[in-house]
């Protein structure tokens, strides 16, 4: 196990793609990983200090990682613990593991994941789960489970996997979803537009589009796509 | 001088006549004559507010952007594409962050063409063929006074010769000056629009049944009439303006309109287009995605373009910290930007090219006048529809283009770079 | 000063095979060894290598709205990286590249110029200062004729003198190079949301037909004496059973000579070549145009080859672009332009294992062995077809039987029953490549100091790691592909650009454009222009490119 | 007191003076607030009376108009005024909600900031 912590606080963000497959390097190749700093390339010992403890494949964040980005990004298994909050595209592409942030999210959390954990006690930001600029299919498999409250645009274009905010989400869920599930245990705005399938289940309130066909399974849709999504109370 | 060419706003209207004599423009709206009109600039280069010479100014500019770790180079939608280019260029020598003015005015919009594309005709097809013209969110007759007569509203054109062979329609939250030019107008809820657009292709596709009988304000009946008159068009255009992009939903609302007339155009002809704001806010965009593939929210830190508004747009660089130094060229940011964002600025030593003094002037560490393009410059900039025109050079000047600027900026940091 | 040494020789244009010789290079141009001191040159040693005229690209679109807008419309293709920022300039994109991309794949491979095939005359300027941005090589580009009001009047009328003078007016405005059509009168069909399917069908709101079209600018492009020949872009494209569209359309070049060049150049036809009547039951239409085009001396055709893998189609046809969105589901963009013409983009990419996909990859092949090789140009229409990138690919696959019996195997088997590929025995020499991808195209072009290695040629030479005596092109074909993809060293004006695949200097090329202007008198449509310009959204002074706007412009006069 | 959902937007006036901020044109061209009619009346305003926006994001002191806008939306010319209250968030777009905020109205005594002094209080 690795313990990395900010030896400062960042003038610009930093981006580090640290994944649980450092914990199986030697520390001095640890310190010497490459992480950037706005337009330097710097090692990671030059900005946190990094205590090895045992061969165990997991990364403990201390501190306030919210400037710093890439975390777990295109991880495959192994556990990150951050004790704080995270910079945007926290668990990008990421295929298996576990990620645990004890504070907040932000931004692109669990872009394009296709499997794997990420569970985030905090508040998350926007576009959790979704698929990155330009591509057809955001996450495909694995569980994101966010304690507090989401922003907008969650799961957009989800074919598969999880979603649950127990908090409240904000507009736009699962827009052109194809497959998966979102739950949402608080309210949200709109919901579902141009879902192809999958489920989103809402406790609170939420606006519906109208473009949904109200059935026994819950609010079908979206009719614009010939869609069988379903939107319901939870 | 005749032919001259307005560098106000996305029309770029190219029927100027300029009098050099009394420095008065003729047949421009009045904006286009404001733009001409004599106004206060900045006297000469500054340092610290003091007067230095371009060559000092320059000195210093270079000295900050090298020594930053995340430049941010901002701004670039009323310069002409020869600068837009070197400031393409030096973002990627610097390994900074190059964003335009298009990140807080019209790039929700190419974020829906990167979703679903520009079904777009220029603006002379419109003008010849449109039979139904719907301004969504938009209001030409504030923001492009003379877009209505000469393209859109009134404009005499090939196979539809007036504004009777025209119906116009206005979809907006408030009766705007532009509505009470329409045929029809239909008053939207705030943040409805996608609601709204979603409505319509149930309609036209069939599923007519499912619409409530109210959406985001709008009665269906009038939503009825609306896609009745879409769908009996030869030849529709949907101009959408802020009113879509700057709300709830942003790209989303333009994404559905898109598909909107991607469906229309299964039955007849519709094209939809953005009332794309400064003289040159196309060439902002166009010159960066030729020279590194992205228009806008563009980093370079690792000597590789990366596409992100959400990290890399101005508002959100500022808004995060994530930028140490800001060259600002032909922009305003601490006029048009969020407190939020503008408090950064205040923070971080600021760059300004600019012929006019404004409130980044005031935040500006170092400031460098420069000539005005479409006045006393020549250059290439693309109206609204990307159709490219050159900016003429009217009146002499001491001041130095923003090409000549950036040119030797440039060159300095390359020697700064080593 | 260069004096290259030893190399083995193709030039096709000068009927060299594979001969060791030496060249000379100074200012710019190939010269006669006794033009140079010896000891001044800077001597490349190329014993055993193969020393040939940099590549001609005479069909691509590298510059203006479309592929801009591709771009634009493709973010996901930009995340290829394939050079970071440093001596050179950053280069991203994965089949569509940016303008610095360009220029640095190009010369990697030996090219040294390219053609932008399809320029709307009003966007011109646009098209130019993305000319500009492309390093490396020299270029130019075509403006599109086809479904210009103004051509459809002059066309009505029956007045050629007109639309001559309208040609050399257009071509000058937008310092274009030659005469691109594009779905003729389809397009304009496209304003009502229509098209045109056959040569004989009127186009809407003019007392026009294709036929009439492309025959009265065939008679006004040899009238005028144009390097180049009209470049066509079939009606129908993409249409099961448009081949005999082809057919037809090559046809209407009977009756027209010229002794230098063809009098028609018809091309991508591998997306003009199906028969059939649906995908269903879609078949090779390549044999019966490869005969009839080998049966003419005047026409040419280029390939249009799809590569497996990623691409994005973009043309000025626009009908088209909206059925392949129909068909697909992807993204469109569309672009009526003025009262000129119109364009779309569609992403696409094409999959072994898809029986279309399949087929129009083994129709680009077919043609490519089928036509005579002094009349048929290696493309890939590029970004329709794929990458120029691939073109080593297309190159080894036309030299190798064996080869294609490989891939062919990993292709859908509609293939074998829809097309011939498989009972093809032709295996091009490379000399005969050599001329597909050099002295034919600059032929075709009507580009005199290209694509060979003569007295007085343009210094744009490629060495490939290959010896043209030594290699069994049937059977090495994997060297042949590795040599073809990075040439040993591309030397453009006499300068050594790149070396084994790396860039080693930026230099920017010449942008050719003619000027017809002597050859007419152009008050014969002023009159019209002036006219017609009501109908446009800009002032008849502001339309245009001039000269002095250009990076390096090169001015070819026609006398 | 009076809460409305605020828009910002492009006008002749501000687009007129948008080259001359520091001059007083600019300042009267983007100082005010639009209300209907009926919101107007409720806050017992007159022409020229000054009101106070304040929003989740900030407070500032602009003149009151009656416009024709429909009740419970409010309109205030882009720049600086308007940026002092709008919604920063981007929500990943890197678009600020320029228009679409919930905005408290109340009737002020305070003074209108210049640009000057409003870029200073940031």
């Amino acid at each position: 196990m690795i313990v990395i912590k900010p030896k400062k606080y960042f003038e610009v963000c930093v981006e580090a793609e640290l994944t649980p497959e450092l914990a199986t390097k030697s520390m001095e190749e640890v310190k010497k990983f490459k992480v950037y700093y706005g337009n330097r390339v710097v090692e990671l010992g030059e900005l946190f200090e990094v205590t090895k403890t045992g061969d165990e494949k997991k990364l403990v964040l201390e501190g306030d990682f919210s400037r710093v980005k890439w975390i777990g990004a295109r991880m495959a298994d192994g556990e990150i613990i951050v004790r704080g909050s995270v910079g945007a595209n926290c668990g990008a592409f990421m295929k298996g593991g576990r990620i645990v942030i004890e504070g907040n999210a932000d931004d692109w959390l669990g872009i394009e994941m296709s499997g794997g954990e990420i569970i985030v006690k905090g508040n998350a930001a926007n576009l959790v789960g979704c698929a990155y600029y330009g591509d057809a299919v955001g996450m495909t498999a694995g569980k994101i489970l966010i304690e507090g409250n989401a922003g907008n645009y969650i799961g957009e274009k989800m074919n598969g996997g999880e979603i649950v905010i127990k908090g409240n989400a904000g507009d736009f869920v699962g827009t052109e979803m194809r497959a998966g599930v979102i739950e949402i245990h608080g309210s949200c705005g709109f919901v579902g537009g141009d879902m192809r399938g999958g489920e989103i289940r809402i406790k609170g309130k939420f606006e519906l589009l109208p473009t949904f066909r109200k059935t026994e399974k819950g609010w079908v849709g979206d009719v614009n796509v010939k869609g069988e999504g379903i939107v319901k109370s939870l | 001088m005749e032919d001259v060419i307005c560098t106000f706003c996305g029309s770029v209207c190219d029927d100027g006549e300029f009098d050099a004599e009394k420095k008065k423009v003729k047949k421009f709206c009045r904006l286009g004559s404001a733009k001409f009109s004599e106004k206060e600039r900045i006297k000469a280069p500054m340092v610290d507010g003091k007067e230095v010479s371009y060559e000092t100014a320059i000195e210093k500019a270079a000295e900050i952007l090298v020594n930053a770790k995340k430049p941010l180079l901002y701004g670039w939608a009323s310069t002409a594409n020869e600068a837009i280019r070197l400031g393409v260029i030096l973002a990627e020598k610097l390994r900074g962050v190059y964003d335009q003015c298009a990140s807080v005015c019209h790039a929700p919009g190419t974020l829906a063409v990167i979703e679903e594309g520009l079904p777009g005709a220029t603006l002379g097809s419109v003008k010849n063929r449109a039979d139904v013209v719907v301004f969504w969110g938009s209001n030409p007759a504030e923001a492009h006074p003379r877009h209505g007569m000469r393209y859109s509203i009134s404009a005499k054109g090939l196979l539809i010769k007036d504004r009777k062979q025209r119906k116009v329609v206005v979809v907006d939250v408030r009766p705007t000056k532009t509505a009470k030019m329409a045929d029809l107008f239909i008053q939207v809820k705030p943040g409805y629009d996608y609601a709204v657009i979603s409505a319509l292709r149930a309609i036209l596709s069939g599923n007519a049944d499912v619409v409530p009988s109210d959406v985001g304000g709008v009665a269906k009946e009038k939503l009825l009439q609306l896609a009745e008159m879409m769908k009996n068009a030869k030849y529709g255009a949907i101009f959408y303006g802020l009113g879509v992009t700057q709300s709830r939903g942003r790209d989303r609302n333009v994404e559905n309109a898109i598909k909107l007339i991607q469906l229309l155009n299964r039955t007849t002809r519709w094209v939809i287009w953005p009332m794309r704001g400064h003289y040159n806010v196309v060439g902002a965009g166009e010159v960066p995605a030729w020279e590194v593939g992205y228009q806008y929210a563009i980093d370079f830190s690792r000597g590789y373009p990366r596409f992100s508004p959400a990290e890399f747009s101005a508002v959100e660089v500022l808004k995060r910290k994530d930028c140490d130094a800001a060259l600002i060229v032909a922009s305003d940011p601490a006029a048009h930007f969020p407190a939020a964002a503008v408090k950064h600025l205040k923070q971080i030593p600021v760059i300004q090219i600019d012929p006019f003094p404004n409130m980044t002037t005031l935040l500006a560490k170092v400031v460098i006048p420069s000539a005005v393009y479409g006045i006393e410059a020549e250059g290439t900039a693309y109206r609204m529809d990307g159709i490219p025109l050159r900016v003429k050079k009217i009146l002499e000047t001491s001041y130095w283009t923003d090409e000549k600027i950036l040119e030797e900026i440039l060159k300095r940091v390359e020697k700064l770079k080593g | 000063m260069l004096w290259i040494r030893n190399g083995i020789v193709i030039d096709p244009k000068n009927k060299i095979k594979a001969e060791k010789m030496d060249i000379f290079v100074k200012n710019g141009k190939i010269v006669p060894e006794g033009e140079v001191r010896r000891e001044e040159c800077r001597v490349i040693d190329a014993s055993g290598k193969l020393v040939v005229a940099g590549g001609v690209d005479m069909h691509a679109h590298i510059a203006g709205s479309k592929i801009n807008t591709g771009r634009t419309m493709r973010p996901e293709e930009m995340r290829v990286v394939r050079n970071v920022a440093g001596k050179f300039r950053a280069a991203v994109g994965r089949v569509l590249l940016t303008a610095p991309a360009i220029g640095y794949e190009y010369a990697k491979m030996g090219y040294t110029t390219s053609f932008e095939a399809a320029q709307p005359p009003i966007g011109a300027l646009h098209t130019h200062e993305e000319l500009d941005a492309i390093p490396m090589i020299d270029k130019a580009a075509l403006p599109v004729f086809g479904n210009w009001h103004l051509v459809f009047k002059c066309i009505e009328e029956k007045n050629l003198e007109k639309l001559k003078a309208l040609i050399a007016w257009a071509i000058e405005r937008s310092k274009g190079f030659g005469v691109k059509v594009v779905n003729p009168g389809g397009v304009e069909a496209w304003m009502y949301g229509g098209n045109v399917k056959s040569l004989d069908d009127q186009v809407p709101g003019f007392n026009v037909t294709p036929r009439e079209i492309i025959t009265m600018l065939i008679k006004a492009n040899e009238e005028l004496g144009l390097p180049h020949s009209v470049h066509l872009h079939c009606n129908n494209l993409g249409v099961p059973g448009n081949f005999q569209t082809t057919i037809e359309s090559i046809k209407l070049a009977k009756g027209f000579s010229n002794s230098k060049r063809q009098v028609l150049h018809v091309t991508h036809v591998q997306f003009n070549a199906y028969a059939g009547s649906s995908w269903r039951d879609a078949a090779s239409g390549a044999a019966e145009i490869a005969k009839v085009v080998n049966s003419m001396d005047n026409v040419t055709i280029d390939m249009g080859q799809p590569i497996f893998g990623h691409a994005t189609a973009m043309t000025g046809d626009a009908p088209f672009q909206f059925t392949l969105h129909k068909l697909t589901g992807a993204r469109w963009s569309n672009k009526d332009t003025e009262v000129e013409t119109g364009a779309g983009i569609v992403p696409l990419v094409y999959l072994p294992n898809n029986p279309v996909h399949a087929l129009q990859w083994a129709i680009g092949l077919e043609l490519g062995l089928l036509v005579d090789s002094n009349k048929v140009a290696l493309t890939t229409d590029y970004p329709n077809g794929g990458p120029f990138t691939e073109y080593p690919y297309v190159m080894a696959m036309l030299m190798s039987r064996k080869m294609r019996e490989g891939e062919l195997s990993k292709v859908n088997a509609y293939v074998q029953k829809a097309t011939g590929l498989a009972s093809i025995d032709v295996e091009k020499t490379l000399y005969e490549i050599i001329n597909m991808t050099r002295s034919l195209p600059a032929r075709i072009l009507g580009l005199q100091n290209k694509g060979h290695l003569g007295i007085g040629a343009d210094a744009d030479i490629a060495i490939y790691n290959l010896n043209p005596l030594e290699t069994d092109t049937s059977k090495d074909f994997e060297k042949v592909y590795k040599a073809f993809k990075s040439a040993e060293y591309t030397i453009k004006s006499g300068e050594i650009i790149s070396r084994n695949g790396e860039i080693v200097k930026e230099v920017f090329g010449r942008t050719f454009w003619v000027d017809a202007r002597k050859k007419v008198d152009m008050e014969a449509v002023m009159n019209d222009i002036r006219d017609y310009f009501q109908y446009y959204s800009v002032q008849l002074g502001n339309y245009g490119v001039e000269e002095r706007w250009i990076k390096k412009p090169e001015r070819l006069e026609v006398v | 007191m009076l809460v409305v959902e605020l828009i910002s937007g492009r006008t002749l006036d501000q687009g007129a003076t948008v080259e001359e901020k520091l001059s007083e044109e600019y300042s009267k061209a983007v100082n005010y607030i639009e209300l209907s009619e009926e919101d107007f009346k409720s806050l017992g305003l007159k022409e020229g009376d000054r009101v106070k926006i304040s929003t989740e994001f900030g407070s500032v002191v602009v003149f009151a108009k009656k416009g024709e806008i429909p009740k419970g939306l409010a309109f205030i010319p882009m720049g600086p005024y308007a940026n002092a209250v709008i919604d920063p968030a981007t929500d990943g777009t890197g678009m600020p909600q320029f228009k679409g905020v919930m905005a408290k109205i109340e009737k002020t005594e305070e003074k209108v900031k210049t640009v000057r002094e409003l870029l200073e209080a940031i």
